[in-house]
């Protein structure tokens, strides 16, 4: 399945981008996404291994499963005000 | 019920200030957030604001039920600028409008400090040294 | 460095706000008291206030300076209304910068308690019944 | 000595008028302006035999001495805000 994962401020720097389409088996979590981006290496490594994460926009834990389609924002840590 | 905005657009705090109350408040309280020329002790020159900005808007809206539901609160607004901003401007406004001004002041407070936890925005800081 | 009024004319609590806020403030929060249509159950019609002005002034400056010396504030502007307000009109607003927000609730609370408490003001309400 | 004793809100509407000018002993204290009005009976026995007063703009306790030229105000309970 294929979900498209966000992502903002220094992890947008470091993903170099600011969304990407990202395959994962059927019945992953959020987690294994963020796995599977880590696993790229190189500046991915800089990715925490357990970020914040929303799904459609919606707070959750890594554990969700994830369905096709979903977007996956991963949510550094905020700075607004 | 609510005017809440994630917006490239300066904030027109006088404009929200006049549109919130009814005449069943008795109390406005206006906050807002501004860029200040300093930040941690080191003089900034702007500064930028990135937001995910339709789930920004949903928490903001969420926040401000869960303020509604804790307070006796009237309408509120709160307004978050994205992009590039000066020193001086205004980068967060929360608007309430309130019966009474304890529940206004509560409920303005709770709004900024669940914002700062809560919505999906990432300050960008250029600074001078 | 702190604006304080006894006054007849309207309020105009966004040119308050506008003035206030310094490159060294991160945050302005404004508190507006409003006329009610109501007040103790009671339909309002409109009222009045009076005011012993030239030591309301007098002590609104000794509670600015008191607000002062207690948080890092930086300017403030306090203004009362007197004579007669309808429905919906601002009574008093109470305006101050700080650099940080939680100094600025803190004051602005503080002013508004001690003012009730302290400045010689008086209400005469017009009931509908 | 002369003092002016000043009446707003309702201290106003039951001394019909929004300042008087009094004369005290020497050495008077402001309960003792306070007494010389209540003793004007009628309306003024309305006025309490302790309210707060201001002496030339300041907050003071009725015990304070007054001097010639004083201006004293008789402080109702306050409502503004």
């Amino acid at each position: 399945m294929r979900v498209t994962a966000l992502f903002f401020a220094l992890y947008r720097d470091l993903a170099g981008a600011a969304e990407l389409d990202v395959d994962l088996e059927p019945g992953a979590d959020a987690a294994d996404l963020v796995r599977s981006l880590r696993e790229r290496g190189g500046q991915w490594l800089r990715l925490p291994p357990a970020p914040a994460i929303a799904v459609n926009e919606e707070y959750l834990p890594l554990s969700v499963r994830l369905n096709e389609g979903d977007v996956v924002a991963l949510i550094p840590p905020l700075s607004g005000g | 019920m609510d005017y809440i905005a994630v917006q490239a657009a300066p904030i027109d705090a006088g404009m929200l200030l006049g549109q919130l109350a009814t005449a069943a408040d008795g109390a406005v309280l206006l906050f807002c957030g501004i860029v200040r020329e300093t930040n941690d002790g080191r003089p900034v020159a702007g500064l930028e604001y990135e937001a995910y900005a339709p789930m920004a808007e949903a928490v903001l809206r969420e926040i401000a039920s869960e303020a509604r539901s804790r307070w006796e609160t009237g309408a509120m607004a709160v307004v978050h600028r994205t992009g590039a901003l000066d020193i001086g401007e205004t980068s967060v406004a929360i608007a309430v409008a309130s019966p009474h001004r304890e529940a206004a002041y509560a409920a303005s407070r709770y709004i900024i400090e669940e914002l700062k936890r809560r919505v999906p925005v990432w300050k960008h800081e250029h600074y001078l040294d």
